[in-house]
């Protein structure tokens, strides 16, 4: 077991990394922002916490502690530029800053090693320290999916007009996810640059946009198991598929198609609704539709009309 | 070709040189001591080799692993190490920087593996590296050009920084009289742009041409007509194009197309077949380079011949710097007799304070990374030549 | 003068892309994230079938254009068909769609990179020879001039079909509302199997050509592209056929500016800084719609 | 329902309200005066501007002229999500209930807005349906299918839950807009008298509704809208039989059959 552990220690890090990635595309998700702001807070972070680490030889508490309060800071003040935009307009905007962000790391000079990106970023983060981060997180997220919390959650998401005539602040809700997103990329960031000692400007790109997404959509979208059980699927999936040598990547975008069509609320939405079915209840009745009566009604009208009327005549 | 002929008389002065130490050094070559038995050495000794063999730098990881095959069956039927054998245990990473990370993990707790062949990608030997100093393997690159890649004791890179070697240009711009140069380079790749800021610019001024022009490209860059066409305007005797592999054809083609005529000159990313699409268009290319099959080195020939016995094709730079570091390891071990992993280090440092003849000819190590000689290779318009005497 | 045919010439090559991306999305609103390994999968195909037969550039186009259709079919029956079956709102099934199109995607990357080894390759075995045509100071390649009659041809032709044919008026509304169409008796399976059957055609049109032009392309090209495409479109306007021409034109003309002018390391983040800027002043692109509003 | 007596002599007062969209005059103003305890309809054919009113009136659009005020106080340039704390609440033209949230769930999201425990504790402490939850429930007769999920529930209980949570809030004054759209004829009498019974507990409402015999078995006062401007107004039978009310009506009927 200890073996194991060892051997696996990269993976085992990485799959709680990987959860605050995904946990940083789902926090805005869930109130419908579709914003991957959270890959360019995962650079921010990654980069603050190597300067600081490279330069001043901070704790790792401090390093960590200074990039997610930068990133978060960052987040607020852009979710007050990008306002206005919704939907993939909005993730459009979102994908510009992470590559923006990636490019300015590969210009920034000595401040950020250019292309050659910063190594030797020693600290005495530990894999514990990592874990106990996650647990804290986690917990907090809990908190937001029961109760009061998680009814106006799903009311921002699924109807903002609604949430403010029910008094719910849906632009605080929706800023308070950029700032929340950004706090948990720059977390996820930060960790790695330390736990790898190095960051580089590649390792913010699409491809950590397309995972980080992949990961939340596979997982379950609403609630943090599903993002930890998609960060857990997408970490060890390489490394078990590697069996399958040669055709790896193949039978890698077939999983991710299988599950896209069959797991429509992800893999937590598919084991609840399971459960569900266990329990004996279902949630597949037919919407509710308004009759088709307008014809009806409409004549009711014309007869109430004409009826007053001639009472009103006489 | 002309351009060929023309210049194989004026490298002489620099490839003679390496002719003979090469002649000088075969006496020790691996044949002869193949005697001496190692007595602290198991029946086999583990080694993990991290490569590319999927995605989208696999023909680099491909290409590696026949050169380090070749070398492991030369090793084993030579008796190199005496009645021991090495064991390859090949893993792909990928591209994934996590992959690469998690098997050197698995490798140091392993206790099974005597050292790792590392990746090429920079991104993946960089993380590497620390994982590797910290839990005492040993780890021998290809490629990985970045700086943070060589980071302590453990860490050896068998492939030149293209910097070292490129010098070996200036003649060839003295001889086709190039007075002033452009230089376009891909500002999102480490090597690229250490080689596009600094060591190129370098030897360019230091052979008295004037760069009128410098541009750079990202990765992702796909069209270069706009950058060529200012190149173009800046009208300069020669080109150096410093791209990613597949930017090569394009960025050389475009330039013709455009009604360039000058000399176009690149850097090892034009190899491995690179500019084959380019076709006619690319030729008369050059670039210096730290192998080439058609070296004359008589190390550099025997593996040739080994390789293209087995495989039926002429070995690539990626093979040969595969081959290469088998060797140093196999050397180092011998060296050490010992599958200990801190006694197979200090094997290596020895091996590679003395540097061996390798398949890319002469290796002397600076700082655990590895100098080579150098030639200058040419696209001739279907094939890869290069410009030597003996290509006469 | 020459950085504006430059430009011209670059905002061709993301219209080309771009056109089946943004027909498919504006009208079926299925937005493919497998069109980039769509149109790479198919200029693959024609590239092995060249290297047996010397085929003409026409002949090229076509068979790209039968590859890129057949894929993307393919794509639409086996993959968006099923998930849409299983949650019919398309705003629901949006999120569905994306990491399906990813998930086609990074197979036919993985076929394509298995077999080329992501060494790049070109068609110079067919019978099409470039030429290039001195204008004055300005160089003129014969398939420049191809891909910009091809882009802004294929542009015209997908902006009339949608304008007034019938069943690009019924593409339209369903853009507009599915539900209204589905009123009018279009029938939505029907008319999204073409749509994405003409989608794909242009995406293997555009592998085809664009490998012309570029002379080669690798495996990965597709990726680089896409981001480019879906970027224009949002520029333009999602659904807007002039949308993706403008937006295509005014990307390429910033990056080309910017490579110029200043340096290519920031080409792409002063095309994405502008699509930042441009979004914030339109929110919905330069010739996006209104929002339909839900009363 | 409770309602503190307050020295405003008008629960929701709109004066001159406008709403212009680029050239299009939603609404071009309009206005009218809803005592306490009074049930006020809006009457007006499609397109007429009554749901744009409605949408001003809760601020979901801006004004472009006019003044609103609630129970004396001016609200008109304040943010929407403040009117709920104010009193204010309302019912949509169409279902809007969250789909994973149960019927109590949706309820309660109605009340939220008035826990007495205060932000962190509600949102830490136990979740237990408050006394408005249930009373709302209760009187909307959804007590059978609370624990259900909206997709489960006819178009007609569907929009009782909405009513519900409107309740819930425990509001002063209650906005509906067409409450029966899509009830048969029991579902509406139910609906209908239920109004009558909030109203002589002194809940003032404002309803918006295309059913002409409800709203004038149901209000105490109809104003008549058409061209987003005021037709008719006074007590239901004097509306109806306005000559410009039946014309709109009557009107548009025959223009559908053109």
């Amino acid at each position: 077991m200890i073996g194991w552990y060892e051997a696996n220690i990269v993976l085992i890090e990485a799959t709680f990394l990987n959860f605050l990635l995904a946990l940083s595309i789902q926090v805005p998700l869930r109130v419908g922002v579709f914003s991957f702001a959270g890959v360019g807070s995962y650079g921010l972070g990654a980069y603050t916490a190597a300067i600081l680490t490279i330069r001043y030889d901070v704790p790792a508490f401090v390093a960590i502690g200074a990039a997610v309060v930068f990133a978060a800071v960052v987040g607020y003040l852009f979710s007050l530029i990008v306002a206005r935009l919704n939907g993939l307009y909005l993730a459009m905007a979102t994908i510009a800053f992470v590559l923006i962000i990636s490019v300015l790391a590969t210009n920034g000079g000595e401040l950020t090693g250019g292309a050659n990106g910063l190594y030797g970023a020693l600290s005495d983060l530990t894999t514990g320290g990592v874990v106990a981060v996650c647990v804290v997180v986690a917990f907090l997220l809990a908190l937001t999916e029961r109760g009061p919390l998680r009814r106006r959650i799903e009311a921002v998401r699924e109807d903002p007009e609604l949430s403010m005539s029910m008094g719910i602040g849906v632009v605080t809700v929706r800023q308070l996810a950029f700032t929340v997103s950004g706090a948990l990329g720059a977390c996820a960031g930060a960790m790695n640059a330390l736990l790898r000692t190095t960051v580089s400007p590649e390792e913010i790109n699409f491809h950590l946009i397309v995972l980080a997404l992949t990961m939340v959509i596979i997982g379950g979208s609403r609630s943090w198991m599903g993002a930890f059980i998609g960060a857990v699927i997408f970490t060890w999936l390489p490394s078990m598929l590697a069996t399958t040598g040669r055709w790896q990547d193949v039978v890698y975008g077939l999983i991710i198609i299988l599950a896209a069509i069959f797991m429509p609320t992800g893999l937590l939405g598919l084991v609840q609704s399971l459960y569900q079915k266990l329990r004996g209840r279902s949630r597949t009745a037919a919407p509710a539709e308004p009759p088709a009566e307008e014809a009806v009604e409409e004549r009711a009208m014309l007869q109430a009309l004409s009826g007053e009327s001639k009472e009103g005549v006489r | 070709m002309n351009m060929r002929k023309s210049w194989s008389r004026t490298l002489l002065a620099a490839t003679g040189a390496t002719a003979l130490l090469a002649a000088a050094a075969c006496g020790t070559n691996e044949a002869g001591e193949s005697s001496s038995t190692g007595e602290g050495l198991p029946d086999t000794i583990k080694i993990m080799s991290i490569k590319e063999m999927t995605g989208p730098v696999s023909f680099a990881g491909e290409n590696s692993t026949k050169g380090i095959d070749l070398a492991v069956e030369q090793i084993n039927e030579q008796g190199f190490l005496g009645d021991t054998k090495l064991e390859i245990d090949l893993k792909d990473a990928s591209d994934s920087t996590q992959e690469a990370a998690s098997l050197a993990t698995q490798a140091v707790s392993d206790k099974s593996y005597s050292a790792i062949l590392g990746p090429g990608l920079s991104s993946q030997a960089s993380a590497i590296s620390p994982i590797a100093e910290k839990g005492e393997i040993p780890v021998i690159y290809y490629q990985a050009g970045s700086d943070g890649v060589l980071v302590g004791d453990y860490t050896y890179r068998v492939t030149a920084p293209a910097a070292s070697y490129y010098h070996i240009i200036g003649d060839y711009l003295a001889e086709k009289k190039v007075k002033t140069a452009a230089v376009l380079y891909t500002s999102g790749n480490p090597t690229l742009t250490e080689l596009g800021e600094k060591a190129v610019p370098g030897v360019i001024e230091e052979n008295g041409v004037t760069i009128k022009r410098s541009d750079t490209v990202s990765n992702d860059t796909q069209d270069f007509t706009a950058v060529t066409s200012e190149i173009i305007k800046a009208d300069p005797d020669a080109v150096f194009l410093l791209l990613l592999g597949p930017q090569n054809p394009r960025a050389v083609s475009q330039l013709k197309q455009k009604g360039y005529d000058g000399e176009i000159i690149g850097m090892t990313t034009m190899g491995a077949g690179n500019l084959e699409t380019a076709g006619e268009d690319a030729a008369g290319v050059v670039w210096p380079s730290n192998f080439s099959a058609r070296s004359e080195v008589p190390s550099t020939q025997e593996f040739v011949k080994a390789y293209e016995e087995k495989y039926g094709e002429l070995p690539n730079n990626y093979a040969a710097e595969g081959y290469d570091a088998v060797w140093l390891l196999a050397r180092g071990i011998k060296e050490a007799n010992s599958a200990d992993r801190v006694a197979i280090r200090e094997g290596i440092a020895k091996v590679a304070a003395e540097g061996f003849d390798g398949a890319q000819g002469p290796l002397s190590f600076e700082n655990n990374d590895v100098r080579v000689e150098g030639v200058i290779a040419s696209w001739n318009g279907s094939e890869e030549v290069v410009v030597t005497l003996g290509d006469d | 003068m020459e950085i504006l045919i430059n430009a011209v010439t670059l905002g061709s090559l993301y219209l080309l892309f771009a056109l089946g991306m943004s027909v498919a999305w504006g009208t079926i609103g299925i937005l493919n994230f497998a069109h980039g390994s769509t149109f790479m999968f198919s200029a693959m195909v024609a590239y092995y079938t060249v290297q047996m037969v010397a085929l003409p550039m026409w002949a090229m186009i076509l068979l790209g254009a039968a590859v890129g259709m057949v894929l993307s079919v393919l794509t639409q029956a086996l993959i968006f068909n099923f998930i849409l079956r299983r949650n019919p709102d398309l705003l629901k099934a949006e999120m569905q769609i994306v990491v399906g199109g990813i998930g086609a995607a990074s197979v036919l990357l993985a076929i394509a990179q298995h077999y080329t080894k992501s060494v790049p390759f070109g068609f110079s075995a067919s019978t099409f020879k470039t030429t290039t045509y001195q204008l004055g100071a300005i160089h003129i390649s014969n398939v420049q001039l191809v891909i910009l009659v091809a882009a802004f041809g294929l542009a015209g032709l997908a902006a009339w079909w949608l304008k007034s044919a019938r069943a690009g008026l019924a593409l339209r509304a369903i853009g507009v509302n599915p539900e209204v169409a589905s009123l009018m008796g279009v029938d939505r399976g029907r008319m999204a199997l073409g749509t994405m059957a003409a989608a794909g055609a242009l995406a293997g049109t555009a592998g085809i050509l664009l490998t012309y032009y570029l002379g080669s392309i690798a495996a990965e090209t597709g990726d680089s592209f896409l981001i480019s495409a879906f970027a224009a479109i949002i520029l333009g306007g999602i659904g807007s056929v002039i949308g993706v021409v403008v937006g295509s034109m005014i990307l390429a003309l910033a990056e080309t500016l910017v490579v110029t002018q200043l340096s290519g390391t920031w080409a792409s983040a002063v095309a994405f800084g502008l699509i930042f800027v441009v979004l914030l002043f339109l929110p919905r692109g330069i010739f996006g719609r209104k929002e339909v509003r839900r009363t | 329902m409770t309602t503190t007596e307050t020295a405003a002599p008008y629960v929701l007062e709109a004066e001159d309200v406008a709403v212009h969209y680029g050239g299009i005059k939603a609404v071009d103003g309009f206005g009218l005066r809803l005592p306490p305890g009074k049930i006020y309809g809006i009457l007006g054919p499609n397109g007429s501007g009554k749901s744009t009113f409605l949408a001003a009136v809760t601020r979901l659009v801006p004004l472009t002229r006019g003044r609103l005020l609630l129970d004396g106080k001016e609200y008109h340039s304040e943010p929407p999500m403040k009117l709920a704390r104010k009193g204010l609440a309302r019912t949509f033209q169409t279902v809007r209930l969250l789909p994973e949230l149960t019927v109590l769930q949706n309820v309660q999201l109605g009340a939220d807005i008035n826990d007495p425990r205060g932000r962190l504790r509600s949102w830490l402490g136990r979740d237990r349906p408050s006394e408005a939850v249930e009373e709302a429930i209760e009187r909307t007769g959804l007590g059978d299918v609370r624990n259900a999920w909206p997709t489960e529930l006819s178009y007609g209980m569907a929009r009782r839950v909405e009513i519900a949570r409107a309740l819930a809030a425990r509001p002063r004054l209650l906005l509906l807009d067409e409450p029966t759209a899509g009830m048969n004829h029991s579902e509406r009498q139910e609906v209908s008298e239920l109004m009558q019974k909030l109203r002589d507990e002194g809940l003032a409402q404002l309803i918006v509704e295309h059913d002409v015999q409800m709203m004038v078995d149901t209000c105490d006062h109809l104003v008549a809208m058409n061209f987003g401007s005021l037709v008719a107004e006074g007590s239901p039978q004097e509306v109806v039989s306005h000559p410009a009310v039946q014309e709109a009506y009557l009107g548009k009927r025959w223009r559908s059959h053109a």
